[in-house]
């Protein structure tokens, strides 16, 4: 069993965190976790800096080219990880875009996922068929799950549809506007997420793309399960107090 | 329809797809659904061929070249793109995309630009047809085409500029992405048979409009049904596709396609994809492109923005993969060569991007008798700076 | 023949002739002698056609404008001009003459050019016919129009600056003249219907297909076989005769040409020749021209360097004198205000000079079924800068 | 009758030099006028300035350039030589553009020309018909010479014609060139002129055009009856000294 569904069977309230890997310096992905780690939080979304991130907003952008300078890429990654694997005990996530899956070999990816600690997978741009005609066996050969995002944008079926696939928990995108354009929460993605509650999944929720501080991710939760929060962290870290920065911004969500 | 072309989930052999966000599946959906009913339609094509003759200048003329034809020792007609209204083949695409987005109910038009001469085409087309008009343009482009810039302003469109990567035109399309997924409201107006399916197959139709132009001026002229080549620049392909559409199936055509060499395919500052490149996802299409072996997205070079592209058009990647359409490249050096030459034995300054057409010229032995269509796509206007640059050179 | 045009030994009603120095009589008399059997040959004809139509893009279109005719409440239609190969209606002018000239066996071809629209239609022509070319250029407007020069250059073109006066066209005109009389086995390829007769008539006759074209396509869209108006600018006046040609007979045909004012008639900025100046002799044709009472020539001033002459063309001079033609004036403002406004409500950057025709709409009541035919006698790319400069001013 | 006929019964070798009236300065002309007859010249021809002299070199333009911006124009050049008419004995040409005389008013310019001591007019730009047609009887009535050009160009029948209409002289232009282009005389020149003096005119001809030294006055005067300098001429003025270098210029030719 994936501990994703571990993770769920205990309830509410789940705060994720996105960073970009190899941002704020190349070896900061390991110390970011650990610490992140210790401030309770329940869950780690790691980027996989990109040259053309199509779906993030500037802050996330801007890690990932800083992070692609530093020199991040998937095999220092996965190296990375496997150091600390056995201190992990949250899921981690691996957020990427589809090129990078594939030109890296599309197994040869999911393998080193595997033995780098990672439960479960995102690709914003990979189409449902493609996943499923392709690469759906290829995931449950290696354990990993994939992570299917919904948006206000998408239809009732789809969102089933969506549900169905998706592994560990459903990605709600909170907002019509990509990462970080840090608009609170307004009337219309409520409507959007009670027409989710509605339509009762069987899987859990989470939300994200647009929480950046106490009141919106207590709002998120309400809703679903918990959010994610990216860009208000990544923005938040301070390169010379890696440690007080996390732990404040943490806090200032948590408490 | 064409077997090249004719798409099985919008994939064309391996390539194409539709590689996009969640959030632009809805978007996605309206277009797939709606395109082949609307752009087939009997009164669209009949509003898109008015406007192509009336405004745009179509038919636009299949020019025989006495003295290159004499130099080269066979029989060379130009295409002649670069009489349109805007002054490239882009505008053919603009006025069909702009039609159908009206169509499709939609207001506001967004699109990218590199050097600006689609930018300019759709905000042509955006004020004849009262759309609202932005469009996304690299910070350093801004800087270089400035003219190109003022262009699009005195039309009514707003530029915003694209600040990220390397602020040329993939930043541009990245941009002009984002801003839809925040305002999928818009209609994306893309410039090239490039992005997600059914992006290409709209723009190859409408730029098909070469084709069958060059197939009925043959018969007329010639009497003949087809040539034995038509070469093409590519950037992303759409004025190449365009002049191909309607002789893919005929084997016994030669299609050339002439990517940028830039310095040379073995420098690192070159645009010839299918030689650097490989399979790879590029602005939500599955094709070919230039990238390291991680996948990240390499900076192209070409002395020639609208070949400064590190892709190719999906459907190209299966004409290249099946050998249909054989690639050449040619280097800056080349081209200025080529351009020098046309304009004054033929009296016809070419973009840069249709200069690379021109320059395989000397590389591939016709015979005498055989028929060769390049297809100018442009005019040079916008390239005068980079010309005069090189005026001593290549003056004789 | 037209009895507006039809010439009793050179002259239009009291203007026109032939004042050109003894050792020019012999060129003048070998034009004479030959040029109607030349240009009126059917087979002369045949290949100043197929130039036109393969080389050249025409037919232009006329293009119906539904949001300006909505705007001024009537039918407007665009002459299309501006999508001929180069930019303007001079290259019609060009490919007749460089014909004549290449009959006549010259084989170095002379011209003046103002801002370089004449002087690269003549390089363009010469590229193509293998014909050596001189352009004769104020040292003024080389300055001022970088880019035209070296599209020239590039063409192939020699440019011999002109040093004297004002060293804008006229002095061009001068000098070239002056060349001409040094060297008469040159032919001197005029740019407007201006000169000596029999130059005004020979550009005429090139430049009537404008009207040719107008004739048919008014009578293919609309049944009918001439418009209610149509209007055009004047420089010297050869887009305008082109435009006015085929209905000069018609007289309810109402014809508007339209002058620069330059910064305003009252001014000494100004070149609207037909309010400011007399009858006199410029450039060997004795026509109206700005003068002072002792017959010196005066500067003009217009915003748009082809606007810019201090004369019109003898024909000009007759179907004003005989009021055939109804002469108007616009301001510099009134033009950038105009050019502006097409290029925001049609996707159309017009020449300074053709906004000119534009700039009328305003100051005229058309009747809601009048057709309105407005000559856009070019595209605005080489204005740019000028543009530019008042983009603030008239974005909206 | 009218006095440039006077001068040509006395034989050959005659010289007439050409200068532009309000050059250097507005009141130059009167001066040089003096000068010239003081250092026997034969003949004097008065360029008026023009702003745009489209048969002249470059020299020639400069001197219109200049004489116009210092003020000089027809009422000023009439006044100018009333004062002087009664000294004059050489005869004086006008020469000019056929619009100054048009934009005049034609008779008021052949009374003015009259009244002001001048013999002979040349307009290189008017032509023969319209002379005929309008000004001939003009001239006649004012006792004015047209005087016409014929140039290498010229065929013979139409140096007949010409050398009929012509009154006093035939103004031969030497070589196929504006004036002041400096080149010496060449063979083709010299094949011209003999076509003209086998064509037995009975009128006198001065060659001009290109006569810049006393070598080339000399064979000027072998093939007619004298010669025109003007370009050499006004490009030896010196301002400061307009009667020394007059004098030195006109030496330097016939001595
Ligand atoms: C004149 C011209 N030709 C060719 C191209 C390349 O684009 P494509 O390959 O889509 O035709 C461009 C792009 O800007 C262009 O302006
Ligand atoms: C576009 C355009 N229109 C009009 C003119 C004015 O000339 P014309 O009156 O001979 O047509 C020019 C002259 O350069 C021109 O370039």
């Amino acid at each position: 069993m994936n501990i994703i569904d571990h993770l769920f069977k205990k309830g509410k309230n789940k705060l994720s965190i996105y960073f970009t890997a190899g941002y704020p310096k190349l070896n900061s992905t390991k110390k970011i976790i650990q610490i992140l780690q210790q401030s309770k939080v329940n869950l780690i979304e790691i980027g996989l800096p990109y040259s053309d991130p199509m779906a993030d907003g500037l802050i996330i952008q801007k890690s990932n080219k800083k992070a692609l300078k530093n020199g991040m890429n998937p095999d220092q990654l996965f190296s990375q990880l496997q150091l600390i694997q056995n201190e992990i005990q949250v899921p981690l996530i691996l957020m990427g875009y589809y090129n990078q899956f594939l030109k890296f070999g599309e197994e040869s990816f999911l393998n080193c996922c595997k033995k780098s600690g990672i439960s479960g997978l995102i690709f914003p741009d990979l189409p449902l068929e493609i996943y499923k005609e392709k690469y759906q066996k290829l995931f449950e050969k290696y354990e990993l799950y994939f992570i299917c995002l919904v948006t206000s944008q998408t239809p009732d079926n789809r969102i089933l549809l969506l549900s169905n696939i998706s592994k560990g928990f459903l990605y709600v995108v909170s907002s019509i506007s990509t990462t970080g354009q840090n608009k609170d929460f307004e009337t219309d993605p409520l409507i959007f997420l009670n027409r989710i509650n509605n339509l009762n999944l069987s899987i859990p929720t989470l939300v994200g793309f647009g929480i950046a501080n106490k009141n919106s991710f207590n709002l998120a939760c309400q809703y679903a399960n918990g959010g994610i929060i990216g860009s208000a962290f990544i923005q938040s870290l301070d390169e010379n107090d890696l440690e007080g920065s996390i732990h404040r911004f943490i806090a200032s969500i948590l408490y | 329809m064409n077997s090249y072309l004719d798409d099985k989930n919008g994939f064309y052999g391996d390539f194409g797809g539709t590689f996009i966000p969640e959030i632009l599946w809805i978007n996605f959906k309206e277009l797939k659904d709606s395109y082949e009913s609307i752009i087939l339609d009997p009164s669209f094509n009949k509003k898109f061929e008015s406007l192509l003759n009336n405004y745009v200048g179509r038919p636009t003329p299949l020019f025989y070249c006495n003295e290159l034809s004499k130099k080269y020792k066979t029989n060379i007609y130009l295409k002649r793109e670069d009489l349109n209204h805007t002054g490239s083949h882009k505008i053919n695409n603009t006025i069909g995309q702009a039609l159908f987005a009206k169509q499709l109910g939609k207001k506001k038009i967004i699109a990218e630009t590199g050097a600006g001469q689609h930018g300019i085409a759709t905000a042509t087309v955006c004020s004849l047809l009262s759309l609202e008009c932005i469009i996304f343009m690299g910070e350093t482009d801004i800087l270089r085409q400035a003219i190109n810039v003022s262009k699009m302003k005195m039309l009514g469109a707003k530029i915003i500029p694209a600040t990220t990567g390397n602020k040329t035109l993939k930043d541009a399309i990245n941009e002009a992405l984002r801003y839809w997924i925040n305002h999928p409201e818009c209609y994306y107006l893309i410039g090239s048979v490039v992005g997600p399916h059914p992006y290409p197959k709209i723009v190859a139709y409408f730029q098909s409009i070469i084709s069958k132009e060059i197939k009925k001026q043959l018969q007329e002229k010639k009497g003949i049904t087809q040539p034995n080549y038509i070469i093409t620049c590519i950037g992303g392909g759409s004025n190449s596709i365009g002049a191909f559409y309607h002789f893919l199936e005929n084997a016994s055509v030669k299609l050339i396609a002439v990517e940028s060499a830039g310095l040379g395919i073995y420098t690192n500052k070159t645009a010839a994809t299918t030689i650097q490149g490989s399979k790879g996802v590029i602005h939500g299409s599955l094709t070919f492109v230039m990238q390291d072996k991680y996948g990240q997205i390499i900076d192209p070079y070409s002395i020639s923005a609208g070949m400064d592209y590190p892709g190719i058009g999906p459907m190209h990647a299966n004409l290249f993969h099946t050998q249909r359409v054989k690639f050449f490249n040619v280097t800056d050096n080349d081209v200025l060569q080529a351009a020098y030459e046309i304009s004054q034995i033929e009296g016809i300054i070419p973009a840069l991007e249709s200069a690379h057409a021109l320059a395989i010229l000397p590389k591939i032995s016709f015979k005498k008798e055989d028929i060769v269509v390049i297809n100018l796509s442009g005019r040079g206007d916008k390239d005068l700076k980079n010309y005069i640059r090189h005026l001593n050179q290549f003056l004789k």
